[in-house]
């Protein structure tokens, strides 16, 4: 078991290398340069160029990228130009928000898709299952971000329940009052978020609820005597389940890639919305960072779901 | 001349683990077998689920890469692919699969299926290959209305028998046919043993038989070999296998065989019994310390069986013909 | 909030109060809530406070009640007088410049400004390492700043303190003195103190990361800071430490909102107004909406920032650092620049768009600075007679659907623009239809408006071709000198313009003559008529810099006299009305 | 040899026409007669599938009478015009340009991308998942590999990137882009259906009988995946509508001055804009809706279908 | 043989079971009459698709009642199961009715270990606690001839072989020592020497505790050493019905006896095999009235055949349906040689 995950680890080192390079060269094609769009009034050419060597921006590509690679193994991913700040604090502090909104519309989205999807497939064929599957091809229909600002305009400014923007009020105080806060600023993108996660949940564990239903392991239970409902809790529900979990890991890419559209909706500080910023101001180090560091949560969350998959099911657990 | 010689056939599969994935062992699929198919006639190969049968098959075909060993054909080595090639090696030798309707592509028309092996070895013009499809369905007894129907509406009978068809147009020299009739009911199958009689008659080919149904394969064969974990344990006619069984799984798998004369169903049972211990005491003895068996020692001019070395040094004095070595 | 409107420049535009007062009395309770503030800005602010290190308006904006570290107060047009934190007094003849502090002026942790706090800033800008961009060639002219900034001396020989590092008096010595150091804003001058004390032991290129400058930092103005939200907001109350006028409202938070959110989030009253003030970047094409809402009053003045035209004729000679002007360049006839100007019918661009709070232009320097800007300077106003006897005049001849050059040679014009909103999308079309109508074929650098960075970088490069004819906004600081953008060595006169005349003109600005203001207001005005003339840049519009402001606020006002914008406001109700 | 078979059997080329004419009669419709019987029986999806092929149609032809540059040309006086005059039937946007003309226009351009897009994609897809699968050992784990790195690689981020950094970016070079990320789903899917196809005895079967592994491929494995293609191409093309949109949503899409429906449902990333000019935002959202919906009931038939073939597979009769 | 006490415990009356197919009920099994006494082995035997497994999810209750359409009485034990509500019907199914299904692997849960598994049933029928349960799982393993029963107990099904597996199921099938115990095709998967221990296990396990076992399965030699009492099964009826002997020695109706006789046989090495004619016909398709195996043996004049074959009891409980057994000859029994060819 170790051993598995620790060849995955390693499998993801060549992986990791190869994104690090191309996001590196991707960033670095990119036009115009940190310095010049910041037009300041006041600020002198001669000391922009000054900067620009000072950061290292003359030297040829693959120097700047082992600086950078050099820097990375002591926790360093250089200086946002932008905000003039470390990077790593700088995705310390969105980091965290982003964190937060992603498990909040995770715990949503579970929480809402796994019901509701044992729920139609308990009544496959009936009008509950047909109203269930109604809502998940609209909603797979629709635009994420049209939901988004259908959503923050309903619920946001014409009925005024939650926040437009930030991650918490500027008045809260105490600890208590700043969870709160904070959880009242995930609550509706976190909705909205879930309105959409819970699509896929819904129709695949309806569908893997189905099939259970049908398994032949159901039958020999109820050649025991077991009652359905418990045929249900200790057979189907468990089997049905295990892709399910094993499927969360990979949710967690399509977390972070909503995460851009709703940050930017709802104004709410987070690495999304830092990406679109720098992509603006052409902030290469945040560039570089977010992208790597995305690519690396994608590949935590499908080692996530292999080592849980091993985990539950005995078939591909290895010892 | 035999039609066919396979010697010290060898199919190993790796098996990876470790850290690195590297190969830690093999699974001897097939290890070392040897028989040699005479034109015309049905060679029986028969054995318990896992004991390689299907593999020796596929390895003959060149379906699977052998590891080890040949198999002569016209004098040339057919385990090598350009072989193979050169003498056009798989129209002459064609199979049949046991699971009739995974081996007919569903979403073909029965014409376009039988006409696959002619497409690629004859090339006939339209017509031509139209009529001669024609003539395998009567000969499979089956009408010209099948012709453009798909092989899902068709029953196992008639599936395996377009199979046959199929396997038939090239006139092939040997047929290779693993377990075709063991998906099949008892009429059904019956229908098809019938068919593959009849063509054998017609056209004098050979075939290959595997089965695990040992009442089908005294039915079907005059030679008989018995394999177990990758190894053929006794070879030998019909007559010498079913009177004469001499190594002690032979002996176990025939007193498997349900009786179906009920009248003496406690008789043959305890017979089976007796035998099973014996079975369970002698494994020992008839294996060796990787419980494989032994190389084959020819008991007779048509029999060969795998003994210990203590009983076939008794055998090897008496024919002056060394047994037929792994 | 009155919606009268007034002709400056060459457009109509509403004329605007910089002062608003909501009805009622102010009560304890307003006084005793929280003043919600909305910094409209579509990303989150760095978080920098040190008025020498910020390089953008947003952390500027969400650190003004700290008071923004401003030494002087500033009179009309933002000349620098007496009572702030520190006066200034210039002596032309010694070449110096004293700054003495006020006897009460503390930090909001209670420590005394000294003449140090003074000083420092001038090493953190001057820093051979430093992260700030506020270093220009004028800051060479305080003795020992040049080799300071070389890295070759540890202090700058050119700034003493006659009664010691902490005490109240810094001097700076000039080699040459202008008359812009009466105003706030000049190149010589630097308006802040930064606290060293406090900052003592930063290296100047860390200073920047520092939770010192980001998390904790100190003020001298009315509020200092409670607590900051990184990027998002920024809570304050009152610097019991502050020298001025005491604040009357308790609290204030300051919170970022998205241009596209502000209009929905002022609707439903979740704030008071805009951050900014005088610099504030409201849409003009929101006013209109924002004027419609009943609990808010608007209030505004002139912006000091204006859009341009610019014309490429020539490039920059990377060895002397010098712009050249090439006569054989495409754009090289003046005629042909003004035909264009005047084709382009800006006025109706800005009527259908400006909404009133922006306009047509009619010179380089904007109506913020009365005394200087050239009211009566009738621009280009739209005559599209005129611009096609222009062409022909100059021999811009018509064959076949386009016109070509002198010499017969086919003319196709590159506009080059910046990607922004879809109202500027429109105006960008508009004017190449206009020039189409004038029978140039003109087309867009691209084929479409440039996303920001290329724009600049494009245009930046010593020599480009790619771009003949550019839209730019230039912001002036409270200063209007306009060398940094149209000298004859300023990189930003990325159209490359450099005229004998335009240098003679620009120095009269600030020569020795210039100190009488009668003088340098027609040296001023002479040179606006000199540019338009040339049309190697034209104005294209000016705009209002403005604000909602609710109905519970009182004493609102950016007027630039107002040196006590904090401490003049009050509330009258504790919520926004 | 050959002369045996026509000894054994009675049959000869004077039987030839005789007999074909009785297998025609007996003959099995294609699976295409039968997937349109299917949609027969379906009312709302043969409405679906009218309308999709209706309008797609009527898209295309009706943008060829649209003159695009003096569509985009701007008509200031028209500044957001109120939808239903004579003029302007869907109102107008920022520039005054007709809300219509830029829907089909629009409509034209982000179908033409998903198109683009679902064929580049899926075709490299399938072909990926086919020879990943069907070949399996080194072959396949090269080909997981790299198709693992593209699964973590951060696909909206990096397209992002890719968009700012080609300076002339266009319908076409966008639709390349997006290709270059949207083929793994597919190939995977692809992929785990061959490799239990290449298993099956048909497959043996066309090997001993001669065919080559190409003509395997995509004549014997492709075929019996048909189904499978067909329902994962009509689902993609669904998605892929909405990836285009969502980028220019973003400011990434296609350029301004090119109409789609993503930059017209961009109009809508100002809540004020939602409500008051929701003209320039609103049809461009519904028609995505209406289109996606349709697509996917479409599939879902398709879906269906292909269940009911494999059930009326295992039928004996 | 045991002695069999005449004690019958299960009798299925007249039962018909039909399937709803496109909204139309057609009968799977119809009019099924049969018995089972304790200590006997009844065998059902018949071609695929004839109806063995639909009869026997019948008897526990396995169907959705949407889908079917059940009729006539299932007399066990003196109450009628099919009266029984599904909570009723749960006290009966694995207490009193264990089933063995024919595909081991998939009857398993793929995610349970074995003891669970066998545990499972004992938790809805017994009292006993964990630990008696567990013993009560090592003692079934046991029984069933699994070696290491501790090991086997903790492991899961895809680590287990298929003979292996079936046992498990077998364990499972008779962990609260049913009456009834219901064997469908339990053996068709596993290989000869396998399939001769399983059937050694069952049988033991039916003297151990004097249980009924419905035997369900197509392979004849099966049936020859098992069964007591046999049952021929043909397209939902049954055909014929006897004890071993009556229908391996003395075979009557036409169905019993070709299918006896297409058998490979010892003394048919070398001719050709008999054929049955013709398929099965489809569910849609059965005939309503008449003798549905008639249109296999065209040769048979229709008058032999009853126009509502019944079953006829021809002494000491052998039972044919349909009169035609008396007239029936094999074709090539009156004319010599020319053999007929079927399709
Ligand atoms: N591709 C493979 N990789 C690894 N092992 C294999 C592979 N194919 C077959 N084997 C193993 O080789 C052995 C022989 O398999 P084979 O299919 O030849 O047996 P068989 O005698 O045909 O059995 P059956 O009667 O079940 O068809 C088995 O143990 C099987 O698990
Ligand atoms: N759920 C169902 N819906 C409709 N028809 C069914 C259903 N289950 C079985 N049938 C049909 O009922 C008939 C009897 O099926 P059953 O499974 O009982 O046969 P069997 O004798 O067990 O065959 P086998 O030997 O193949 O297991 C078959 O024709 C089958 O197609
Ligand atoms: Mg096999
Ligand atoms: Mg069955």
């Amino acid at each position: 078991m170790w051993k598995t995950i620790l060849r995955r680890v390693l499998i993801m080192i060549p992986e990791l290398i190869i994104l690090s390079i191309l996001v590196f060269l991707l960033a670095k094609a990119m036009p115009g340069d940190p310095f010049t769009g910041s037009i300041n009034p006041r600020a002198d050419p001669a000391q922009i160029h000054h900067l620009m060597a000072i950061h290292g921006l003359y030297d040829p590509w693959y120097q700047q990228y082992w600086n950078w690679v050099a820097h990375l193994f002591h926790g360093d991913l250089g200086m946002s130009y932008e905000y003039q700040e470390p990077v790593v604090d700088l995705i310390q502090q969105r980091g965290a928000n982003t964190l937060w909104l992603a498990l909040f519309t995770m715990v949503l989205t579970y929480g809402i898709g796994l019901p509701l999807g044992m729920y139609a497939a308990h009544h496959e064929g009936k009008l509950q299952d047909t109203l269930v599957r109604v809502y998940t091809y609209v909603t797979m229909s629709i635009p994420f971000f049209v939901v988004l600002v259908i959503g923050i305009w309903i619920f946001g400014y014409a009925l005024n329940w939650f926040p437009t923007s930030g991650s918490v009020s500027a008045q809260a105080s105490g600890l208590g009052g700043t969870v709160l806060s904070r959880l009242d600023h995930i609550i509706l993108p976190g909705l909205l978020g879930a309105l959409f996660g819970t699509v896929n949940i819904v129709q695949y564990l309806r569908s893997e609820v189905i099939d259970a239903k049908h398994s032949d392991y159901v039958r020999t239970a109820r050649s025991k005597g077991v009652p359905m409902k418990d045929i249900y809790r200790h057979h189907i529900f468990r089997n049905s389940l295990l892709p399910i979990a094993a499927f969360a890991g990979y949710s967690i890419t399509g977390l972070l890639g909503g995460s851009i559209f709703t940050e930017m909706v709802f104004s709410y500080p987070g690495m999304g919305l830092l990406f679109l910023n720098a992509i603006n101001f052409r902030d290469y180090t945040v560039i570089t960072a977010l992208v790597l560091l995305y690519g690396f949560l994608n590949l935590l969350g499908t080692l996530l779901s292999d080592i849980v998959l091993s985990i539950v099911d005995p078939r591909v657990r290895v010892e | 001349m035999s039609l066919i010689e396979i010697n010290g056939l060898k199919v190993h599969y790796p098996i990876r683990g470790g850290f690195w994935n590297r190969v830690v062992d093999n699974v001897k699929a097939v290890d070392g077998v040897t028989f040699d198919i005479e034109a015309g006639e049905t060679y029986g190969l028969v054995g318990e689920s896992g004991s390689g049968k299907s593999t020796t098959a596929k390895a003959i075909i060149g379906l699977e890469k052998a590891t080890a060993g040949t198999v002569m054909y016209k004098g040339k080595d057919v385990t090598k692919g350009e072989n193979r090639r050169k003498l056009d090696y798989n129209r002459d030798v064609q199979m049949i699969f046991q699971d009739s309707l995974s081996s007919l592509n569903p979403r073909k028309r029965i014409e376009d299926v039988i006409a696959e092996p002619l497409r690629n070895f004859e090339h006939l013009d339209k017509e031509e290959e139209k009529l001669r499809v024609l003539q395998l369905l009567d000969i499979v007894g089956l009408d010209a209305d099948a012709l453009y129907k798909y092989p899902h509406q068709f029953s196992g009978g008639q599936r395996q028998r377009i199979g046959v068809a199929r396997a038939v147009a090239t006139h092939p020299k040997l047929i290779i046919a693993d377990e075709p009739v063991s998906a099949l009911d008892l009429s059904v199958q019956a229908q098809v043993l019938n068919f593959m009689k009849k063509i054998q008659r017609q056209f004098g080919i050979s075939y290959l038989f595997i089965s695990h149904d040992l009442g089908v394969v005294r039915h079907m064969c005059k030679n008989i070999a018995i394999m177990t974990r990758g190894r053929i344990v006794e070879v030998g006619t019909r007559d010498d296998i079913y009177n004469n069984p001499m190594h002690i799984y032979t002996k176990r798998l025939l007193a498997a065989i349900p009786e179906t004369n009920v009248n003496h169903r406690e008789a043959h049972r305890k017979h089976r019994l007796e035998i099973e211990k014996i079975y369970q005491e002698q494994q020992k003895t008839y294996y060796d310390q990787d419980r494989m068996a032994f190389p084959l020692v020819k008991v007779s001019p048509t029999h060969s069986v795998a003994l210990p070395p203590e009983l076939a040094k008794k055998f090897e004095q008496q024919s002056e013909n060394k047994g037929v070595n792994v | 909030s009155n919606g009268k409107s007034s002709e400056s420049g060459a457009g109509k535009h509403v004329s605007m109060s910089a002062t608003y007062s909501g009805p009622g009395k102010a009560t304890t309770a307003g006084n005793n809530s929280t003043l919600k503030i909305a910094e409209v800005n579509d990303a989150p602010f760095a978080g920098i406070f040190a008025p020498t290190l910020v390089t953008n308006a947003e952390d500027s904006d969400v650190f003004s009640p700290g008071g923004e570290g401003s030494l002087f107060n500033v009179g009309k047009d933002y000349k620098i007088i007496d009572r702030g934190l520190a006066n200034q007094k210039i002596n032309r003849s010694a070449k110096t410049i004293t700054i003495t502090l006020r006897k009460d002026a503390k930090w909001s942790n209670g420590a005394k400004v000294t003449a140090k706090d003074v000083e420092y800033p001038y090493e953190i800008i001057g820093n051979k390492n430093t992260t700030s961009q506020q270093y220009s060639a004028d800051y060479a002219a305080i003795k020992g700043m040049a080799s300071y900034h070389a890295g070759k001396a540890k202090t700058i020989s050119g700034i003493t303190f006659p009664d010691g590092q902490n005490g109240r008096t810094t001097v700076i010595h000039y080699s040459k003195m202008s008359p812009s150091m009466k105003y706030a804003g000049n190149s010589f001058v630097w308006t802040t103190v930064e606290p060293y004390e406090y900052y003592k032991g930063i290296p100047i290129a860390k200073l920047a990361s520092s939770s010192k400058v980001r998390k904790n930092p100190i003020f001298i103005g009315p509020y200092k800071l409670d607590k900051v939200v990184q990027g998002e907001s920024t809570s304050w109350s009152p610097n019991k430490y502050y020298y001025g006028k005491t604040p009357k409202v308790k609290h204030i938070t300051i919170q970022v909102v998205s241009t596209n959110n502000a209009l929905a989030a002022f609707k439903s009253k979740k704030y008071d107004f805009v951050a900014g003030g005088a610099n504030s970047v409201m849409p003009s094409s929101q006013y209109p909406k924002f004027k419609k809402l009943s609990d808010y009053g608007i209030a505004g003045t002139p912006s000091m920032g204006y859009d341009y035209f610019g014309f490429n004729v020539g490039h920059m000679d990377t060895k002397t650092g010098l712009n050249v002007m090439d006569k054989n360049s495409k754009m090289a006839n003046k005629n042909l620049r003004r035909a264009m100007i005047y084709a382009a019918n800006v006025n109706a661009v800005e009527k259908k768009f400006g909404n009133g709070v922006s306009w047509q232009a009619n010179t380089l320097i904007p109506p913020a600075f009365k005394d200087v800007y050239d009211a009566k300077n009738p621009g280009f106003k739209y005559n599209m007679k005129k611009a096609k006897s222009l062409l022909d005049k100059a021999g811009y001849k018509k064959s076949g659907k386009w016109r070509t050059d002198p010499n017969g040679k086919k003319l196709v014009i590159h506009l080059g623009a910046m990607q922004s909103s879809a109202a500027t999308e429109a105006e960008y079309q508009f004017y190449l239809q206009q020039w189409h109508k004038l029978g140039l074929n003109v087309k867009m650098t691209g084929g479409k408006p440039m996303e920001m960075n290329s724009f600049y970088s494009t245009l930046q490069k010593p020599k480009q071709t790619s771009i003949d004819v550019f839209l730019a906004s230039w912001s002036l600081s409270t200063e209007p000198t306009p060398t940094q953008i149209y000298g004859v060595d300023a990189p930003f006169n990325m159209g490359h313009f450099a005229t004998k005349k335009n240098t003679a003109l620009m120095k009269s600005l600030n020569n020795n003559k210039a100190w009488n203001a009668k003088y340098r207001a027609q040296q001023y005005k002479k040179w606006q008529r000199y540019m338009n003339s040339q049309a190697a840049y034209a104005p294209e519009s000016f705009s209002m810099a403005w604000s909602p402001v609710n109905k519970r606020v009182k004493g609102y006002s950016v007027a630039p006299t107002n040196n006590e914008f904090w401490s003049n406001l009050s509330l009258t109700a504790a919520n926004p009305k | 040899m050959k002369r045996d078979i026509e000894d054994a059997t009675t049959i000869s080329k004077a039987d030839l026409a005789k007999l074909t004419k009785e297998a025609n009669e007996e003959a099995t419709p294609s699976r295409l007669k039968i997937m349109w019987g299917e949609f027969k029986a379906d009312k709302p999806a043969l409405v679906s599938l009218f309308l999709l092929v209706f309008f797609i149609l009527f898209v295309i032809i009706a943008s060829e009478f649209i003159d695009v540059p003096k569509m985009m040309e701007t008509n200031i006086m028209g500044y957001y015009n109120k939808p239903f005059t004579p003029d302007y039937w869907l109102g107008a946007d920022a520039g005054g340009r007709s809300i219509v003309k830029e829907l089909i226009v629009g409509s034209r351009n982000s179908i033409s991308i998903a198109i683009g897009l679902t064929i580049i994609s899926s075709t490299f897809g399938i072909c990926w998942g086919l020879i990943s699968g069907y070949y399996g050992g080194l072959v396949d784990l090269a080909m997981q590999r790299v198709y693992d790195f593209m699964m973590i690689i951060p696909m909206l981020m990096t397209i992002i990137v890719i968009v700012t950094i080609i300076p002339h970016y266009n319908a076409i070079t966008l639709t390349l882009i997006l290709s270059i990320f949207y083929w793994m789903g597919t190939s995977r899917l692809i992929r785990s259906r061959t490799l239990a196809e290449s298993q099956k005895d048909y497959v043996a079967a066309s090997k001993t009988s001669g065919t080559s592994n190409f003509k395997i491929i995509f004549r014997e494995i492709m075929p019996n995946i048909s189904s499978l293609i067909i329902v994962d191409t009509t689902l993609s093309f669904a998605e892929n509508i909405g990836v285009e949109t969502g980028l220019s949503f973003l400011g990434f899409g296609l350029p301004m001055g090119t109409p789609s429906l993503g930059t017209l449902i961009a109009n809508a990333n100002d809540p004020e804009n939602i409500t008051q000019y929701w003209w320039t935002w609103l049809p461009a959202a519904i028609e995505i809706i209406i289109l996606c919906l349709s697509i996917s009931y479409i599939g879902q038939v398709m879906r269906r279908t292909t269940n009911a073939a494999q059930r009326r597979g295992q039928d004996q009769k | 043989m045991v002695e069999t006490n005449n004690d019958q415990f299960l009798s299925i009356k007249n039962v018909s079971t039909a399937f709803k197919i496109n909204g139309q009920f057609y009968d799977a099994v119809s009019n099924v009459n049969l018995e089972v006494k304790h200590d006997e082995i009844l065998a059902i035997v018949g071609e695929s698709g004839c109806g063995k497994s639909t009869l026997a999810t019948t008897i526990m209750g396995l169907h959705d009642p949407e889908e079917t359409k059940i009729s006539g009485e299932i007399d066990f034990e003196g109450t009628d199961l099919l009266k029984l509500d599904e909570q009723g019907y749960n006290k009966v199914r694995g207490a009193k009715i264990g089933m063995i299904f024919q595909d081991p692997l998939s009857a398993l849960n793929p995610l349970k270990r074995i003891e669970d598994q066998i545990q499972e049933v004992m938790v809805y029928h017994t009292k006993m606690n964990e630990k008696q349960r567990h013993a009560r799982v090592i003692e079934l393993l046991n029984q069933v001839g699994i070696e290491d029963p501790e090991r086997t107990a903790h492991q899961f099904p895809h680590q287990l072989s298929g003979g292996m597996r079936q046992r498990i199921i077998i364990a499972i099938a008779i962990a609260c020592k049913p009456d009834l115990i219901i064997a469908d095709e339990p053996t068709t998967a596993l290989d000869v020497t396998i399939q001769a221990q399983i059937l050694d296990v069952l049988r033991d396990i039916q003297r151990e505790n004097h249980a009924g076992i419905i035997l369900i399965t197509h392979d004849l030699g099966v049936v020859a050493e098992t069964a007591d009492r046999v049952a021929v099964m043909y397209a939902g009826q049954i055909v014929e019905q006897g004890t071993a002997s009556q229908i391996f020695n003395e075979p009557k109706h036409p169905y019993t006896r070709s299918l006896l006789r297409s058998m490979p046989q010892r003394d048919n090495e070398n001719d050709e095999l008999y054929v049955i004619q013709g398929m099965v016909p489809s569910l849609q398709k059965m005939p309503k009235a008449g003798d549905r195996f008639a249109p296999r043996i065209p040769w048979i004049p229709a008058s032999a055949h009853e126009a509502q074959p019944k079953m006829h009891d021809i002494g000491d409980n052998h039972l044919v349906r349909c009169t035609c057994y008396k007239d029936f000859y094999f074709p090539d029994q009156v004319k010599e040689g020319a053999g007929h060819e079927s399709n």
